[in-house]
């Protein structure tokens, strides 16, 4: 399917978020307000994203930014979600009862980020050991036991 | 395609193998079969590497531990020199081997930029300019003319900002200067015989100082009161200072040459007598006359050729323009000089036309900056139609918009579209393009001339028609740079040598090569230091500089030129000069480099290698310009401690081939090869 | 009677979890009652030293994290960037990296059918395998001087050209190695003891495979027909003739068997690529040294010999990315392994996650 | 005393034949499995690397004698030897030529399938003594498949007891005729599978699975101990080659005198040879099919085959 | 090893033992070297070519080295690939569990220093020396399967200086110094360092 097309049928499901689709490098991106975040995921599965491709996380200084790339087998298309959550209260809903991939995905963003999804059936750290204090992917992830590289390109 | 058909066809479902049958029967027939299979394989040679029988040869790609081949201060650059006639083999023998610097091959006449910039950080000023003298006869010259390919293909353009080669030239010149009378005694007359060469430009010069050199008698005739040809009359003194032209000149002269101004030859002294009294004559007379277009009006009073209206501008410094409004038509570098000109010698206001569009003009981007800086306007895709008169004195003139200059196929077609604007002008100066005029020199002898008045001469060899006679420079070549003249110079030369010497003329002659080096973008300068910035040539100011004649460049300083020479990254030399670069471009910061720049005692002081974090990625020798830090052909080694693997500037220069670092005892395991590695 | 459950720790270095994996499980005698794939013992930040190194020194990195395909991340990395920078590739560099990344293919799936006869305890099968994967090792080796982290692949294009007498190497492998599976494919797939130890086991079905994004083999053998060479195409894959080979009972032996097939397809592939390729350039012209993309983000996946596998590169205009995360393939592949190995022996377990064919390298990234 | 002498002495002579069979015996597995595998197995010491094991063994012999801290020590420590002798002693039976056994019993075959039989006590003892998960579900593993292919491998003997009228092994060797290879094929068959199994001997090699159980029952034994352990698999391999060479296929058959001794250790050779083959050649079968096989395939065959034996019997 | 400690002193005590004592030193390092039985510590890309090394193309079986999967059995660890803080504990577990004598080769630059991790990483071990005593250290990302064979062949020679008597234990003969202690850190803090140990050669 186009992006066009896509576009269009995301803004007659959306017509309050058609300024908020951007095509950029070839992908479709809409982004989503954090407390429709859920539900707006759902309607899109019901369109016929059947993959959840990816969960991840930019830290965006202020913000995490939530990315969610999804992929569809019927539509033959592959478009992101993004929202953006809070860095003092990094909550959002979990996608877990909507696609199960969802789960060691949201774990490893938890883990990485300590973005909390709330609602996930099993929210530990998974990449990292369980005692690890921090989420090393936030920029200002401290740890003295990191040796910075040499600043020169 | 048989094999096609054999291939195999993929099953509908991988679920079933084709006639499967269950039960224990078939059970134990594919038991069986698994047996026949494993006997089967058992009776083939196992397919274990025996060394060193057969793995001796690997891939020329191997990435095994890094090593050097050579630092800066233990290791000598390779300077290229040699006599004309064997300078090209040497070209063409580093070119093979993929060892010829960027600059030096992307240069007509292969000046030695890298050698040059090695002695001038060294501090040895005079030998540099000496050393490109022996290629580029007018440093100081082309120090401030040439068009400088060198630069475009120069390596650094990779990585940050090329080297000012063309800068280093002129500075070169400006140190020898100083003491140039101490430097010049003629050359020893050794052969005994003569060549006389007809006019004074620099593919005159080049031939003549190479036939100097090869002690040959060599007289020159030039038809101006001075020499220096198209140097003399046709370049603007703004660019080039004349006194500089002449004392390049005079240098030669001092080398021996008999110059003969004020001759012209075909008119004062016939060219049959000539080539009686000589034993070659060379032809290097150029193109003298301006080409005009078959358009109405060409005729009108106010139309001038470029070449005319440069040399009166040159040399009266007036051209009849002051106060007028000057068209020039062209976009080569000659019109840019002469709208640079116009202004300078007081018209009003300069236009520039031309048929290509902004992007597509055929002048050097800096020049056209320059002149828009200076207040030139440039009116793009434009060709010219009418000349407007009124009562035989030029008004202006109409032109046509052109939609494409080239055709597919890149020939010179252009495609006019319908749109006409007139241009108002009091002249109109045509620069498109320059023809020989040699008619009156070339009467009373054999030589052909074609169709089209030019001299038949052979682009290779420079042969004319008539034996003992040879030509060069643009008269060959057509309108072209003053470099690659100096290049047709020592081409000529070495034929004519080559003829003297009862030698055949091409034999085992090598075609000199001309590389293609990549082309790279403007490379991303936020953030790097300041030593790696290119040195910025002082420019006098726009507004003051249009006026008069004095130079626009104003030189580097010495502090300048040595930090310039510095940057040099001594390309394809194998000789590490510590630009740092691997150590940048290592994803693993594994290198460690640092240099001393004291010049004199420049020498690479630290190369660390931590192999401990290499990853044998390669993008360290990949990049490396100078091809000295290199793969061995070498097994990733083996320490019994970890301190051993830290590799300092002693050890990367251990020899690549039939040592193994490993346990550094120099034993390799029995059995196992010493790899072997195809070693320029 | 009463029984209690018997909770084994399997890993985190055990011969068949095929690399760094720890599995706790609880036994019913010898049936899995539950069981907990514990990840992350080779995590080693690559997604953080990414956004401390330059464009170019973040494909060595690549290298590193499917080390069993190094050249699929290359490229999909790669195709990230020069979406991001709008780098046109060369022709010839797409038609060399299809090659490779379908030789990369074959050498793969060599390593996991292999690791799936050595859990069968078939030792001689993952030979025969591992020697096919030697052959195309060379032919990588021959191509640029290394036999695992090739960093071949670049933003741009490929390192280097095709060495001389390569492409008549490389027709000679492809030549010999259809029926070379062959052989395997009755030596191992044939076995009457194989087929009981690979029929009916741990059986993923289609609509779970997709729920749990499930792709690449894993997904196929489910009878999911996706892949994104036909599916979403990308470089210049429409212009090859090829079937993507399908299971239909989603057990063990249909993963197993499909890897296969598809060493097979590669060939095809390579077949027509080699006769189309054409001279040209290998490298965008006029790259700088160092990239710096205009801020903005890009995600690009292609098909890898686990699945789809994608980059997402965010850059913030410096020369650096500013994040790059690595969607694996073998990361969703093994999210699944808890709900497909309930109820089966604890020897079928070991079988199930060899036929998942994790790469421990990429789970943990 | 001459007798507890002489005892002693074919004891000795039984464990020397037994440990210089299997150092050889892991050298050939080890050259079988690399030609089967496309490689050429040991290389460098002696001829064909024939002297590897003079390397292994002292190797193991002063390697440190690793005793866990949770296990059992005087069963761990003592498990080895019981697990070495039953296969040292059933050599003792074995008809080496016409009328010559070690220990020339009129219960030979019993002795023989009987005592072997106790390893499995002592390697569930070695197995629960290490206190090891993998351990112990190796050890109940081997028990459980060796207690059940005891079955099949006695009823596979009985057609041969039953046509030779005797439980003598010598006398077996005596009543040999070449017509009993077609007729007791399948019981051969039948036993060469079950004491693979009993063996612990791929395909059948679940108790020490390498890639399931790491390696099973001796998985924390170390140094000697586990070179014992090695030194019981490959004894009950010669052992079971040779009794098989010796009934089976008729011992020195068709020579007489020191010829039939090398034609016995020819053929035991070549079953060696065999039953390595099989563990390169075929995949592991699982602890359930394995049993199901047992029970299902090869009890009614070995039946049937004593049935048909029996039947043959009044006609011969 | 109790039994060789109580055999090594008592030879050691014993007139003449010492020629025993040398002959069975001999002996044993002969056969130790030669029969190097390797614990595979594969964890990441090193691991790869730790399998090869031992398959049809290389072979490592000619040399008498063979892979065992249980420690237990095993004389040589060999730490192929990456080593992060959560997969320390298992490989230090895996090291106690292996038999005296024994000893460690660091595959590749991961295991030897972190290598491409070495910077800006914040859960790899920069070395697994900093829990291992290792005896050779080999370079590449990964080693070629040769090298490997070579790091082998580099470990016999470092048995072969070994003696059941601790006391008769000769240091390694090498033309280079051989610094006193494993280093950690990177090369600009300890090229000093280095040099200084230079001074002190053991051989």
């Amino acid at each position: 399917m186009r992006i066009e097309e896509l576009r269009e049928r995301v803004c007659a499901m959306y017509p309050d978020l058609c300024p908020l689709f951007s095509i950029e490098f070839g992908d479709g991106t809409i982004a989503v307000p954090l407390e429709r975040i859920h539900s707006a995921l759902a309607d899109l599965k019901d369109m016929g994203f059947d993959r959840l491709g990816m969960v991840t996380a930019v830290d965006r200084g202020e913000d995490f930014e939530l990315v969610y790339r999804l992929q569809s087998r019927t539509l033959r298309a592959g478009m992101f979600v993004k929202t953006m959550v809070p860095r003092s209260d990094p909550k959002i809903p979990s996608v877990c009862d909507l696609w199960p991939a969802a789960n060691w995905q949201e774990r490893e963003v938890y883990d990485l980020f300590g973005v909390v999804f709330e609602g996930h059936p099993d929210l530990r750290r998974i990449l990292l050991p369980d005692d690890w204090v921090g989420h090393p992917l936030r920029k200002d992830y401290q740890d003295e036991r990191i040796i910075r590289r040499p600043d020169y390109i | 395609m048989a094999v096609r058909d054999e291939r195999p066809k993929t099953p509908e479902t991988v679920s079933e193998l084709p006639g499967e049958k269950q039960g224990l029967i078939a059970g134990a027939m594919s038991i069986v079969k698994g047996f026949s299979i494993t006997v089967k394989a058992a009776a083939t040679r196992p397919s274990t590497v025996k060394y060193p029988k057969e793995r001796v040869t690997i891939s020329p790609r191997w990435r095994g531990p890094l090593a050097l081949r050579g630092v800066l201060g233990r290791d000598e650059i390779p300077l290229l020199r040699g006599p004309s006639y064997a300078y090209n083999e040497l070209i063409d023998d580093l070119y093979k081997k993929d060892r010829l610097p960027p600059c030096v091959g992307n240069c007509p006449a292969n000046v030695d930029a890298r050698g040059q910039a090695y002695l001038i950080a060294d501090n040895r000023v005079v030998e540099a300019y000496e050393l490109v003298r022996d290629r580029n006869i007018l440093p100081g010259v082309l120090g401030r003319i040439c068009h400088h390919p060198c630069e475009s293909a120069c390596k650094r353009n990779f990585y940050d900002e090329p080297i000012a080669i063309r800068p280093l030239h002129r500075f070169a010149f400006e140190e020898y200067r100083k003491i140039r009378h101490e430097r010049i005694s003629p050359f020893p007359r050794t052969q005994g015989k003569s060549v006389c060469i007809v006019g004074s430009g620099p593919s005159g010069l080049a031939a003549a100082y190479d036939l100097l050199k090869l002690g040959y008698r060599v007289v020159m005739y030039e038809r101006e009161r001075k020499p220096g040809g198209a140097l003399n009359t046709g370049v603007p003194a703004y660019r080039l200072p004349r006194e500089v032209l002449y004392e390049e000149i005079d240098d030669i002269v001092g080398l021996g040459l008999e110059l003969n101004t004020g001759v012209e030859v075909g008119k004062d002294v016939p060219l049959a007598k000539l080539m009686r009294e000589h034993d070659a004559v060379l032809l290097a007379v150029g193109l003298q006359q301006s080409r005009l277009l078959p358009i109405p009006g060409t005729d009108a009073e106010g139309v001038v050729g470029a070449l005319e209206f440069l040399w009166s501008a040159n040399f009266k410094h007036e051209a009849g323009v002051r106060g007028k409004r000057v068209l020039v038509i062209g976009g080569g570098n000659v019109a840019v000089d002469v709208a640079r000109c116009a202004l300078r010698v007081g018209a009003s206001e300069v236009k520039l036309a031309c048929l290509e569009s902004e992007s597509e003009m055929p002048c050097h981007p800096w020049e056209i900056a320059e002149a828009l800086d200076e207040g030139v306007t440039a009116l793009c895709s434009l060709g010219p139609e009418e000349v407007l008169t009124k009562h035989n004195q030029v008004v202006g003139m109409r032109m046509r918009s052109c939609l494409s200059v080239f055709d597919e196929t890149g020939r010179f077609a252009p495609k006019f579209g319908e749109e006409t604007t007139d241009v108002a002008a009091d002249v109109i100066v045509f620069a498109i393009g320059q023809a020989p005029k040699i008619d009156q020199l070339v009467a009373g002898t054999e030589l052909l001339v074609s169709g089209r008045g030019q001299l038949v001469v052979d682009g290779t060899l420079f042969t004319t028609s008539v034996d003992g006679v040879f030509a060069c420079g643009e008269i060959v070549t057509g309108p072209g740079s003053a470099i690659g003249s100096i290049a047709t110079g020592h081409e000529a030369a070495t034929s004519i040598h080559r003829y003297l010497q009862g030698l055949p003329l091409d034999g085992d002659r090598v075609a000199r090569p001309v590389p293609v080096y990549p082309k790279h973008a403007p490379a991303d300068t936020r953030g790097i230091e300041s030593s790696r910035r290119r040195a910025v040539m002082p420019m006098a100011d726009p507004s003051e500089r249009a006026t008069d004649f004095r130079q626009v460049e104003l030189g580097l300083t010495r502090q300048e030129a040595m930090a310039e020479a510095m940057r040099c990254l001594r390309c394809e030399s194998e000789v590490c000069v510590g630009c740092t670069f691997c150590a940048r471009t290592c994803p693993d910061y594994a290198i460690a480099v640092e240099r001393v720049d004291e010049a004199g005692a420049r020498c690479l002081t630290r190369y660390d290698l931590d192999l401990t974090k290499c990853c044998f990625c390669g993008l360290c020798a990949e990049q490396c310009p100078t091809k000295a830090l290199h793969h061995t052909g070498q097994y990733e080694l083996s320490f019994w401690h970890r301190d051993l693997m830290v590799f300092d500037k002693g050890e990367m220069l251990r020899p690549p081939i039939g040592t193994r670092a490993t346990g550094r005892d120099g034993i390799s395991p029995p059995g196992c090869p010493v790899p072997r590695k195809e070693e320029a | 009677m009463a029984t209690e459950e018997l909770t084994l720790n399997i890993g985190p270095s055990h011969p068949s979890t095929h690399g760094v994996c720890r599995l706790v499980v609880r036994l019913d005698g010898e049936i899995v009652t539950h069981v907990e794939p514990v990840i992350g013992h080779l995590h080693r930040g690559i997604e953080k030293i990414a956004e401390n190194r330059t464009y170019l020194q973040v494909v060595p990195l690549t290298d590193r994290l499917d080390y069993v395909g190094s050249m699929y991340a290359n490229w999909a990395y790669c195709r990230a960037v020069e979406r991001l920078a709008g780098i046109r590739v060369p022709e010839r560099a797409e038609y060399i990296r299809v090659i490779v990344c379908e030789l990369q293919r074959i050498a793969s799936h060599m390593m996991g059918i292999g690791s799936s006869a050595a859990d069968t305890g078939a030792t001689s099968a993952f030979l025969y395998a591992f020697d096919q994967r030697e052959k195309v090792i060379d032919l990588f080796e021959a191509l640029c001087g290394a036999r695992l982290t090739y960093n071949y692949v670049r933003p741009g294009g490929v390192a280097f050209e095709l060495p001389d007498g390569w492409i008549e190497q490389c027709r000679a492998f492809i030549e010999q190695h259809p029926s070379a599976m062959l052989t395997i494919d009755e030596f191992f797939f044939g076995n009457a003891i194989a087929r009981v130890r690979l029929k009916g086991i741990g059986v993923l079905d289609a609509d779970t495979a997709v729920a749990w994004g499930v792709s690449g083999p894993a997904a196929r053998g489910s009878g999911v027909d996706w892949d994104l060479r036909r599916d979403d195409p990308y470089s210049v894959y429409p212009r090859f003739d090829f079937d993507v080979p399908l299971g239909s009972n989603g057990d063990c032996f249909d993963r197993a068997r499909i890897r296969l097939w598809e060493c097979i397809e590669s060939c095809r592939i390579i077949e027509q690529a080699l006769d189309q390729i054409e001279p040209g350039p290998i490298m965008a012209e006029g790259l700088p040294r160092l990239l710096a993309p205009r801020p903005g983000d890009a995600y690009d996946h292609i098909e890898s010999a686990r699945g789809s596998l994608g980059v997402y590169v965010v850059s913030d205009g410096s020369p650096r990315p500013y994040r790059m995360k690595v969607r694996s393939p073998a990361f969703c592949n093994l999210a699944v392994l808890p709900e497909i190995a309930v109820g089966y022996t604890l020897s079928d377990l070991l079988v199930i996650l060899g036929s998942l064919d994790p790469v421990f390298g990429e789970v943990d990234r | 005393m001459t007798s507890f002498l002489l005892g002693a002495l074919w004891g000795v002579v039984g464990v020397v034949v037994i440990a210089g069979g299997a150092v050889i015996g892991v050298w050939w597995e080890r050259k079988v499995a690399g030609r089967i595998q496309l490689r050429y197995g040991p290389q460098q010491i002696g001829p064909a690397g024939s002297l590897q094991m003079l390397a292994d063994v002292p190797k193991l012999l002063f390697k440190e004698d690793v005793v866990p801290s949770g296990a059992d020590k005087p069963l761990f420590k003592y498990a080895p030897l019981v697990v070495f002798a039953p296969v040292a002693a059933a050599i003792a039976v074995i008809p080496f030529a016409k009328g010559w056994a070690m220990f020339d019993t009129a219960v030979g075959v019993l002795f023989f399938l009987a005592v072997p039989s106790i390893e499995v006590v002592a390697i569930l003892v070695a197995a629960w003594a290490q206190r090891n998960t993998y351990s112990a579900l190796g050890g109940l593993r081997a028990a459980s498949q060796m207690i059940a292919y005891e079955v099949p491998r006695a009823l596979s003997v009985a057609p041969l007891v039953l046509l030779a009228g005797s439980l003598r092994p010598t006398d077996l060797v005596a009543a040999w005729r070449w017509w009993w290879v077609p007729l007791l094929a399948l019981a051969f068959l039948i036993y060469l599978i079950s004491s693979i199994a009993e063996m612990n001997r791929g395909p059948f090699d679940l108790p020490e699975a390498e890639s399931e159980l790491v390696a099973g029952y001796f998985a924390d034994y170390s140094g000697m101990r586990w070179a014992i352990f090695m030194m019981a698999e490959y004894g009950a391999i010669i052992t079971t080659s040779l009794f098989a060479a010796a009934t089976f296929l008729g011992a020195g058959w068709p020579f007489d005198g020191a010829l039939g001794v090398v034609a016995l250790i020819v053929k035991a050779a070549a079953l060696v040879t065999l039953v390595m083959w099989t563990k390169w050649t075929l995949p592991r079968i699982r602890q359930d099919q394995l049993l199901r096989f047992c029970w299902t395939v090869l009890v009614p065959a070995a039946l049937v085959q004593l049935a048909i034996v029996g039947v043959v019997l009044p006609w011969l | 090893m109790a039994a060789i400690d109580d055999l090594a002193k008592l030879l050691e005590e014993t007139p003449g033992g010492g020629v025993v004592l040398t002959t069975l030193d001999a002996v044993m390092n002969w056969a130790r070297g030669k029969s190097l039985w390797t614990f595979p510590m594969g964890t990441a890309c090193c691991a790869m070519e730790l399998i090869a090394a031992s398959f049809s193309r290389f072979d490592f079986d000619r040399h008498g080295t063979i892979p065992r999967p249980d420690p237990r059995h095993c004389d040589v660890m060999v730490v192929a690939g990456t080593v992060t803080r959560k997969m320390m504990p298992a490989v230090k577990r895996i090291y106690d569990q292996m038999p005296e004598p024994r000893w460690v080769i660091a595959m590749g630059n991961c295991a030897v220093s972190g290598g491409i991790f070495y910077y800006d990483s914040y859960s790899v071990v920069r070395g697994v020396d900093e829990f291992l005593p290792v005896d050779v250290y080999i370079a590449g990302c990964p080693p070629r399967p040769e090298a490997l064979q070579d790091a082998v062949l580099q470990l016999r020679k470092k048995i072969a200086a070994q003696s059941i008597s601790p006391k008769r234990t000769r240091a390694v003969q090498s033309d280079l110094a051989m610094p006193s202690d494993p280093r950690k850190g990177d090369v600009t803090a300890t090229r000093a360092d280095a040099a200084g140990d230079v001074s002190e050669v053991t051989s």
